[in-house]
């Protein structure tokens, strides 16, 4: 048998790295897939997307100041904040803009009656089951959620929409409620006005530690 | 004591004759004829294994003869039973240290690697069970989106983690036990292949006696932690079962019933293999009929703990006068698989008596026999744990049962296939007795004599 | 051959009594860097050499007490802080139902610990070692016994060293390189 | 317009052009394109065979992927985004995502309606409720009704007109009708057959007069497979009129009803059910209960809940009717029965009627001969029953206007006298009696044109077939057993081509359909005949919002006995031999529901059968013949023969009587209903229709597996459905053992702050065991359906099951027990989940997160009732294609779809819950009792559950709870349940013996 090293010098750095570092690449490991799931690339944040008219919320709020409630009409009565049906575009685009190449999606969709197919951009899950009446009742603001759609030229998907994100205003919601005007874009919760709203949220709804129960979202 | 000692292996064996022929069987020893007929037949076992968890992950859980309100089927027992085998390994190797049992030594390698190889399989069935597998990192604390943790008062998360645990220790112990027989290996290699692999593997070890110092306290440090752990890991499967209000499984004899049952199946398990390696590698110096005698009485042993149980939980059912309860053990005993029970009984029971005479205990094709026949017993026992307690509960508007598919079986005995398939391969590549251990006992034997 | 000086010397001897008489006379010599090899652990060969495991043993206790607290504590925060859920109407902090985990993570802390912490106080892996060059030296882990002395012992003296190891009945004395 | 091939190229093109994502929109598009399904449809007639199956996008798929190279579709591994599709024109008074409530009427089978109220969400009708304001409802609602969103999104309806199974467009239909209309109208119609089931609607009355009038040689026939003829005879014999009784049990202290099974087989009843229920509630220990004596010729539910049951055979019951008509003096006759058991009976009965004249019933079921409701009007007419608990009323489906029935159409058939044959809303082929041959002569009417709602057999064999409007597509009325008429109108614009019946008639007069619902228009014009015209709109408008015609029941007839009726009471003597009873089946009536999954699945009252019928036998008989449950059996009858699986009844069962169930062994009913169970039209004849005398059984080969949902009917002794008596309950006994007492616990007590206590009660006293609330459950909260095959693995996935528990010392009696998740307050399920997929909310209801749950089963191993149902197959069809999976157009999208893996549970409507609770806080109120409803306790016809707020004192629940019958089941496992329920009563009387002196 040879009385040669099996092995040269540099194997011994070599097998501890090997040896040692398992350890530590396990938990990069994890960490980075725990990163993962709250990168943008996951959550769809603030990602743009493409729709069949480039609508442009900046324009129509922030230039001329529409209420959001003049398209989103189901804000405050129901679950689902409603799209607006191609005529109330027509309201106005049947006189403004009537050869814009742009608005032509909205003019056929008039013509023929076939709807306009808009790509979502706030999407839940299937299980959540969220209610925007419910939230503007509590005076929440659109912005709390939606982030400054008057800023936004084309729609994109403010917040991570995590359940860890809808948790936060959950737990505790006193800072998030009470707004005077939720749908004014710069709108903020009463307590940043100084007003008190824990009262406010009480006098109306359930003990705080209801809001983080699972049937209160899932069904 | 002394006595014992010596006669644990056949006189006239030296350091280089056992070092030599054991390590032989690995790196020089041509590949058998009977090796390759076991291994093909495991591995095509194994490969029915793959597909059968392929297709329940595909398809469903529903593949399995599983149903309200018999929730839990196959699967289940089977990860009671093979965690059951998955118990003599430590008991062996730990246990025995602690109570320096000398005849260990010949078995605890090949024991060990069974254990691991066991858990392994038993660890894999839970998530085979699951309604959406691919959801099994929810049991895991990890922070995530949601911010939910696990459910720390479900016994399935105790599992969870004594199971993993389990593994875990089990695979240190028969590591650590193995760098100073890779580092032989590595010196006896011809190749330079196998020596670059040995040699890693050995990690450099050299037999410093500074470093066999601490790599002793440490392997007795380790070998006392296993020893509650190993008692811990199946009372925690019989939690499972006990923190039910399922009659039949609500008992507070389960953990030791269990364990003790680990024990007897454990055992079966290790003669099974045994014997065969034995033969095969010409091992009769070192697995003498000692030791077979006495893996005979830890059998008998456990036997009787088991027996006492069923004794205990039919004498709870009637003195507890619970309806539900003795509503159970009718149902056991005449229902729709009282023939399992009773099958059960007679070999748990009944056979297992035999090995009361010596005849028995030392004749190796009886005691393999028995090993085998009373090990399917023990499946047979689990197997009317898990199904026959719900299948007639509390409520008999809803009772029904179920019977086992073509997945049950393939998950089964592809399982066998899969174990198999593993010992064959660590009987190939590994040495099957702790080389060094057996150095140490041949240098006491000396000492004996001078 | 490197121009530095050789690691030390390294003396075979065939028998286990051998090697542990031969440590005895070394260690009363009072030579301080003396390492031995052996086939397999020999108790009196370490007392001899003043072997300690005192390192190993902390590791452990330290893993398993790591282990409980961290696990307890973890299932405590998380049951009872993180996010509470009435479960079954069963108390937020069912300290009973949180002993098992903690004890298994102990188990695991303990273990872990003590293997790791056994590798690194000695100072493993170690691939290559000058004394693997040295002629024979593969039989340490068959049937042969080695004792080494190195050159950074303040005693160690080429020719008196040898002299010594010759007359504890080396059955051959190598010299083994430095690194 | 374009043409159908520029369509189809224009798709094929937009779907070459797309890549990836986009692709799969485009195909999902596609796929739900109607445009394109019918530009398809017309060029590719060889594909219909795929339009009359399911449709599935997957198979539109491959046809598409066929004609284009599926380039993109590795893009599918990645789940496109979601579209939000916005209306063009946004219809008024829709709020996107409130679900809106239209008030209409179904009607079981052909004529009697009852009111219901649906709810559209989003345009799509997903669930249907009893009207409150119908008095043939109640708030009641009927499986039927349950299912009928099932049968309207069912993709497997006819969707297009056919020619000899070809697909033609509606015109090349009315061009053919054109042809032949000419030919009759030239004849006055001679030659002219129109076949439609019995009907109420006054708007199809007024039709077939005007076609008489106009066409006088015109002939209409009705073909209603379980119809009253019988009662309406007696009626016309006993009164010299026709009418039809209506029963009034809230007044009714002692009810005999001889085989009548009114809690289910007749017109009315769910209201009879709630009546009835009312009528023995009996929280308090005062109030009154009355009696029921039930003889029975099978097993009924009537006969379960009997206080005093008798098992006969059929032609016994007119013997019994005579002993109780002598027993009462109505008419003087020697003959007493001869058998023991019967007279005690009788004698018991006798005396109680005799007690209580005038707060007295008696009553005997539609299928009996007139001899026998002539009697029992008589007794009735003794006791002066009538104008108190019973009144008669004209008719509701007038018939008199007919050409007869199918036999009639048959012999007009054979006399070569028809070449024009309109099958209107009927299946003649499968349905016609075994004696008639009436497929073979259809075969030679020149023109035979079949509309209904499947490609059925019926449409197979006849040359034309049109599609035919599902009652929630369309205009027209109905009226309810008492004669209360409701506006039929649509809730959803029609998916398919095709007319409605009004629209039918019309198009045979005049040869255009015209509008629906200016025809129905017209007839309450014509019968309201308003003063002015604001008027009419003022009524028609009330009507429609109501679901009921303001004061549009019947009046009662007053009219004596008629002179000579006792001419008509007949001495039949009873039958050697075995007797075949035919009865309608609970879950496909006369095989009209046959394909809907919701209702094949649906335990069968009293057997629990799913899937299928199978031929009832005694034990006794099953014993002489050797046989067990499933072995086959031939039966044979006046000539026909007829191989059924056997299903043995237990020991009250009559022992000489087989009892068949009608509307199974369909050959054309779809992928579901086809090839289940066997036809018992097959044994049965125009002379007999209900009942088979002398009939002849010999074991065969064969056997087949009946997938029965509950295999253990005996409690052994354990207290779970309990009972008392009435005597017990007066004297003050409790039902619960632990006296109200809360059993002490290790654990410290809960109090969970929430500003709500949700539980339910529910009264085994009150249930009938009809099991609507399992089928309302399945509805609401998208239940799937599994199939046979996963029944007989124990793989039913309904959330509420109705248990048949046999009490009594011989195990003779009844008592149903509804079983929902109980919401445990120490669930046991709930600590062994790994993952807080079980949990408990503040307002006590035990969630299931669907989204969290793995799948390890231990929470249903803990459940010690058993309510929770896995998901252990891809029972709802997300990965691949299940054919009994509901399309998603009838989900309800206030519950999530489960997917495989996953354990459900009944979470008390939380939905519901949750919709009032947000409405209270935005209204800043608390919810109110009516607010919250669980489906099932909606649906109950006995009004058997209750649901409430456990912290507000004044809700039913506490009247409930209050109660000496109350008790919890299997409180002694410390579970704490929130659901309770009370014991049922047996009001049995005592035997004195002067009442039994003969």
């Amino acid at each position: 048998m040879s009385s040669r090293q099996l092995f040269r010098p540099r194997a011994n750095t070599v097998s501890r790295i090997v040896v040692y570092g398992s350890v530590p690449l396990c938990l990069v490991a994890a960490a980075w897939s725990i990163a993962l799931a709250r990168s943008s690339w996951r959550t769809q944040q603030d990602r743009f997307v493409q729709q069949p008219v480039p609508f442009s919320h900046e324009h129509h709020v922030g230039g001329l100041g529409i209420d959001c409630r003049y398209c989103h009409t189901s804000v405050e009565t129901s679950a689902f904040a409603g799209m607006p049906p191609t005529q109330t575009c027509m309201t106005c685009h049947s006189q403004l803009w009537r050869q814009a190449d742009m608005l032509e999606p909205v003019r056929r969709s008039a013509r023929t009656g076939q709807p306009l197919r808009w790509t979502r951009v706030n999407d839940l899950p299937d299980f959540v089951y969220f209610n925007h009446s419910v939230h503007i009742h509590r005076g929440v603001p659109c912005s709390t959620c939606h982030g400054r759609v008057d800023r936004m030229p084309l729609m994109r998907q403010a917040r991570s929409l995590a359940m860890q994100w809808c948790l936060g205003c959950h737990e505790h919601p006193s800072p998030h409620i009470g707004a005077a005007n939720p749908f004014d874009p710069a709108a903020r919760p009463a307590m940043a006005l100084g007003k008190h709203p824990r009262a406010v949220l009480d006098s109306r709804g359930d003990p705080l530690p209801r809001l983080l129960e699972c049937s209160i979202c899932h069904r | 004591m002394s006595a014992e000692r010596v006669s644990v292996l056949k006189p006239g064996e030296t350091y280089a004759s056992a070092t030599d022929q054991i390590s032989a069987l690995v790196l020089t020893e041509p590949t058998r004829r009977t090796w390759v007929l076991f291994f093909v037949t495991s591995a095509a076992l194994a490969v029915v294994y793959l597909y059968a968890i392929t297709a329940v992950f595909a398809i469903g859980v529903g593949l399995m003869g599983i149903n309200i309100p018999v929730a839990w089927g196959w699967p289940l027992v089977n990860v009671v039973w093979w965690i059951g085998i998955g118990h003599a390994g430590t008991l062996i190797s730990a246990i025995l240290l602690l109570l320096r049992q000398p005849w260990r030594t010949s078995i605890n390698r090949f024991a060990e690697a069974m254990t691991i190889f066991a858990a392994g399989i038993a660890g894999m069935f839970p998530f085979i069970h699951l309604g959406r597998p691919w959801y099994f990192y929810f049991l895991l604390p990890y922070p995530n989106t949601m911010t939910l943790w696990p459910q720390w008062r479900s016994p399935l998360v105790w599992d969870f983690f004594a199971i993993s645990t389990y593994i875990l220790v089990s695979i240190l112990f028969w590591y650590q036990g193995l760098i100073p027989d890779l580092a032989t290996l590595r010196d006896r290699a011809r190749t330079r292949r196998t020596q670059l692999i040995y040699g890693f593997l050995a990690l450099g070890w050299r037999g410093s006696i500074r470093h066999w110092r601490r790599y002793e306290t440490v392997y007795l440090l380790l070998a006392g932690l296993a020893t509650p752990l190993v008692v811990s890991v199946h009372s925690v499967i019989s939690l499972d079962f006990a923190v039910t209000i399922v009659p039949g499984y609500h008992s507070t004899i389960f953990p030791p019933y269990f364990v003790a049952g680990a024990l007897l199946s454990g055992f079966c398990m290790v003669i099974t293999i045994a014997v065969p390696l034995r033969r095969a590698f010409r091992l009769e110096p070192y697995i003498t009929e000692r030791h077979f005698d006495v893996m005979a009485k830890v059998m008998l042993s456990a036997g009787m703990v088991v027996i006492y149980s069923y004794a205990v939980e039919l004498f709870t059912a009637w003195y507890s006068g619970d309806p539900f309860e003795r509503g159970m053990l009718v149902n056991r005993a005449l229902g729709p698989h009282a023939t399992l029970f009773w099958i059960m009984l007679a070999v748990n029971a009944g056979v297992l008596q035999l090995l009361w005479l010596k005849r028995v205990r030392t004749s190796i094709p009886m005691l393999f026999t028995l090993a085998i026949v009373i090990n399917t017993a023990m499946w047979i026992e689990r197997y009317v744990i898990v199904i026959t307690s719900t299948q007639r509960d509390y409520m008999p508007s809803a009772w029904g049962t179920v019977s086992e598919t073509h997945y049950d079986w393939a998950l089964l005995l592809g399982s066998l296939g899969l174990f198999f398939f593993l010992m064959c391969l660590f009987i190939r590549f590994l040495p099957v007795i702790s080389i060094h251990e057996v150095r140490e006992l041949i240098h006491e034997q000396e000492e004996q004599r001078s | 051959m490197s121009g530095r000086p050789p690691l030390g010397l390294l003396a075979r001897f065939t028998s286990a009594e051998q090697i542990v008489a031969a440590a005895k006379l070394v260690a009363a010599q009072d030579y301080r860097a003396v390492d031995a090899f052996s086939p397999f652990p020999l108790p009196e060969l370490s007392e001899a050499l003043r072997a300690s495991a005192a390192g190993v043993k902390w590791c452990v206790l330290i893993g398993a007490l790591v282990g409980a607290l961290g696990g307890y504590l973890m299932q405590w925060y998380t049951a009872v802080h993180a996010y509470a859920f009435d479960v079954g109407g069963r108390p937020l902090h069912s300290w009973p139902a949180f002993i098992i985990v903690t004890f298994e993570l102990a188990v695991l802390g303990g273990a872990l610990a003590g293997f790791f912490g056994m590798l690194a106080l000695n100072g493993l892996p170690r691939l290559n070692h000058p004394v693997f060059a040295a002629n024979g030296f593969q039989l340490a882990s068959r049937n042969q016994f080695f004792l080494l002395i190195e050159s950074r012992d303040r005693k160690f003296d080429p020719k008196r060293t040898r002299e010594l190891l010759d007359s504890l009945g080396a059955a051959e004395i190598v010299e083994v390189e430095s690194e | 317009m374009p043409t159908p091939v520029e369509i189809i190229q224009a798709w094929r093109e937009r779907l070459a052009r797309a890549e990836g994502a986009a692709y799969c929109d485009a195909l999902q598009e596609a796929a739900g394109d109607r445009v394109l399904c019918g530009a398809l449809q017309e060029v590719m007639p060889e594909l219909a065979h795929v339009w009359q199956r399911r449709i599935d996008r997957r198979r539109l798929l491959q046809l598409l992927g066929a004609s284009l190279a599926m380039s993109g579709a590795a893009g599918c591994s990645r789940a496109p985004r979601e579209k939000l599709v916005p209306y063009t024109a946004m219809p008024e008074g829709l709020v996107p995502g409130i679900p809106q409530t239209w008030a209409t009427a179904l009607s079981r089978g052909g004529s009697y309606a009852h009111g219901v109220l649906v709810k559209t969400h989003m345009g799509r009708p997903i669930k249907v409720e009893g009207n409150p304001r119908h008095p043939a409802s109640r708030g009641a609602s009927d499986a039927f009704s349950q299912a009928a969103p099932l049968e309207l999104f069912d993709p497997e309806r006819s969707r297009a007109c056919t020619r000899r199974g070809a697909i033609v467009s509606s015109s090349a239909v009315l061009r053919a009708l054109a042809a032949v209309r000419d030919r009759w109208s030239a004849r006055a119609g001679r030659g002219l057959a129109v076949l439609t089931g019995s009907t109420s609607s006054p708007t199809l009355q007024r039709q077939v007069h005007a076609l008489k009038s106009q066409l006088p040689e015109a002939r209409w026939y009705v073909h209603e497979p379980i119809d009253r003829s019988s009662v309406i005879e007696g009626a016309a014999l006993a009164f010299g009129r026709p009418a039809e009784p209506i029963y009034d049990f809230t007044r009714a202290r002692v009810v005999v009803a001889l085989d009548a099974d009114f809690l289910d087989a007749m017109p009315g009843h769910l209201s009879y059910a709630r009546a009835f229920a009312d009528a023995r509630r009996a929280l308090d220990r005062h109030d009154s209960v009355n009696r029921l004596y039930a003889a029975q010729s099978t097993a009924t539910l009537v006969g379960a809940r009997a206080d005093h049951r008798l098992s006969v055979k059929a032609t016994q019951v007119n013997g019994l009717a005579r002993r109780l008509a002598v027993l009462l003096g109505v008419i003087d006759d020697g003959t007493s029965s001869h058998d023991q058991e019967h007279e005690r009976w009788l004698r018991l009965a006798a005396a109680d009627l005799q007690a209580h004249q005038g707060e007295a019933l008696v009553l005997c079921g539609d299928h009996q001969p007139a001899a026998v409701h002539v009697l029992v009007h008589a007794i009735n007419e003794k006791l002066g029953n009538f104008g108190r608990t019973i009144r008669l009323i004209d008719p509701v489906a007038d018939a008199s206007r007919s050409n007869g029935d199918l036999r009639a159409l048959c012999a007009r058939m054979a006399g070569g006298a028809v070449d024009a044959l309109f099958m209107l809303d009927v299946n003649p082929v499968y349905s016609a009696q075994a004696d008639l041959p009436f497929a073979e002569l259809l075969s030679r009417v020149p023109f035979a044109l079949h509309s209904g709602l499947y490609q059925d057999e019926t449409a197979g064999a006849s040359e034309w077939h049109v599609p035919a409007q599902h009652a929630f597509e369309t205009w027209s009325d109905v009226r309810a057993f008492d004669g209360s008429a409701s506006i039929v109108q649509p809730v959803i614009a029609p998916l398919y081509p095709g007319w409605s019946l009004p629209q039918w008639l019309a198009l045979i007069m005049k040869g255009e359909p015209g509008d629906a619902m200016g025809i129905v228009r017209g007839t309450w014009r014509a019968l309201w005949a308003p003063a002015r015209d604001r008027d009419f709109e003022r009524r028609w408008h009330e009507s429609l919002a109501s679901g009921v015609v303001d004061k549009s029941q019947s009046a009662s007839l007053t009219t004596a006995l008629d002179r000579n009726w006792q001419a008509h009471v007949q001495r039949s003597v009873p039958s050697e031999g075995l007797e075949l009873r035919f009865t309608a089946d609970a879950s496909v009536w006369d095989g009209r529901y046959a394909n809907s999954a919701w209702l094949q699945e649906l335990p069968r009252p009293l057997t629990s059968l799913t899937w299928g019928n199978a031929l009832l036998i005694s034990s006794a008989l099953a014993r002489e013949l050797r046989v067990v449950n499933g072995d086959h059996v031939s039966v044979e009858h006046a000539g026909h023969e007829l191989t059924a699986p056997v299903w043995i009844m237990p020991t009250d069962y009559p022992r000489h009587t087989l009892t068949l169930a009608l509307g199974y062994g369909r050959t054309r009913a779809g992928e579901i209903g086809t090839d289940v169970g066997v036809s018992a039209y097959r044994l049965r004849t125009s002379a007999a229709p209900w009942l088979g005398t002398n009939v002849k059984v010999r074991a065969v080969e064969g056997h087949s597996a009946l997938a029965a949902v509950q295999l253990h009917h005996e409690m052994h002794g354990r207290d779970l459905a309990r009972q008392m008596t009435l005597d017990g309950f007066t004297a003050g006994a409790r039902a619960s053992h632990s006296e109200g007492n809360r059993l002490p616990s290790l654990y410290p007590e809960i109090d969970r702050h929430g500003r709500y206590a949700w539980g339910m009660t529910i009264d085994l006293n009150a249930c009938i065991g009809c099991g609507v609330c399992t089928i309302a459950c399945q509805a609401e909260n998208n239940i799937p359906a599994v199939g046979k095959a996963q029944v007989l693995l124990g793989r039913e996935m309904h959330w509420i099951r109705v248990d048949s528990n046999r009490v009594g010392d011989r195990g003779e009696e009844t008592v149903f027990q509804p079983v929902p998740c109980m919401q445990c307050e120490r669930a046991p399920c709930e600590y062994v989940c790994p993952v807080e997929a079980s949990v408990h909310d503040s307002e006590g209801l035990n969630v299931q997160v669907y989204n969290r749950c793995i799948g390890t089963r231990d929470c249903s191993q803990n459940c010690p009732y058993k309510v929770r149902r896995f998901n252990w197959l891809d029972y709802n069809g997300y990965e691949r294609e299940q054919p009994l999976a509901a399309p998603a157009a009838v989900m309800n999208p206030d519950v999530t779809v489960r997917s495989r893996g996953v354990m459900e549970k009944c979470t008390y409507c939380v939905q519901r819950i949750s919709r009032a609770r947000i409405q209270s806080k935005i209204e800043e109120r608390t919810i109110r009792e009516e607010e919250v409803i669980p489906a099932c306790a909606a649906a109950c016809p006995s009004h058997a559950i209750v649901f409430g707020d456990l912290l507000q004192s004044d809700q039913e629940i506490h009247r409930w709870r209050g109660s000496a019958r109350h008790y919890v089941l299997l409180e002694e496992l410390g579970t704490r349940p929130r659901t309770t329920y009370l014991a049922a009563l047996r009001n049995s009387k005592p035997l004195d013996d002067e009442t039994l002196k003969s």
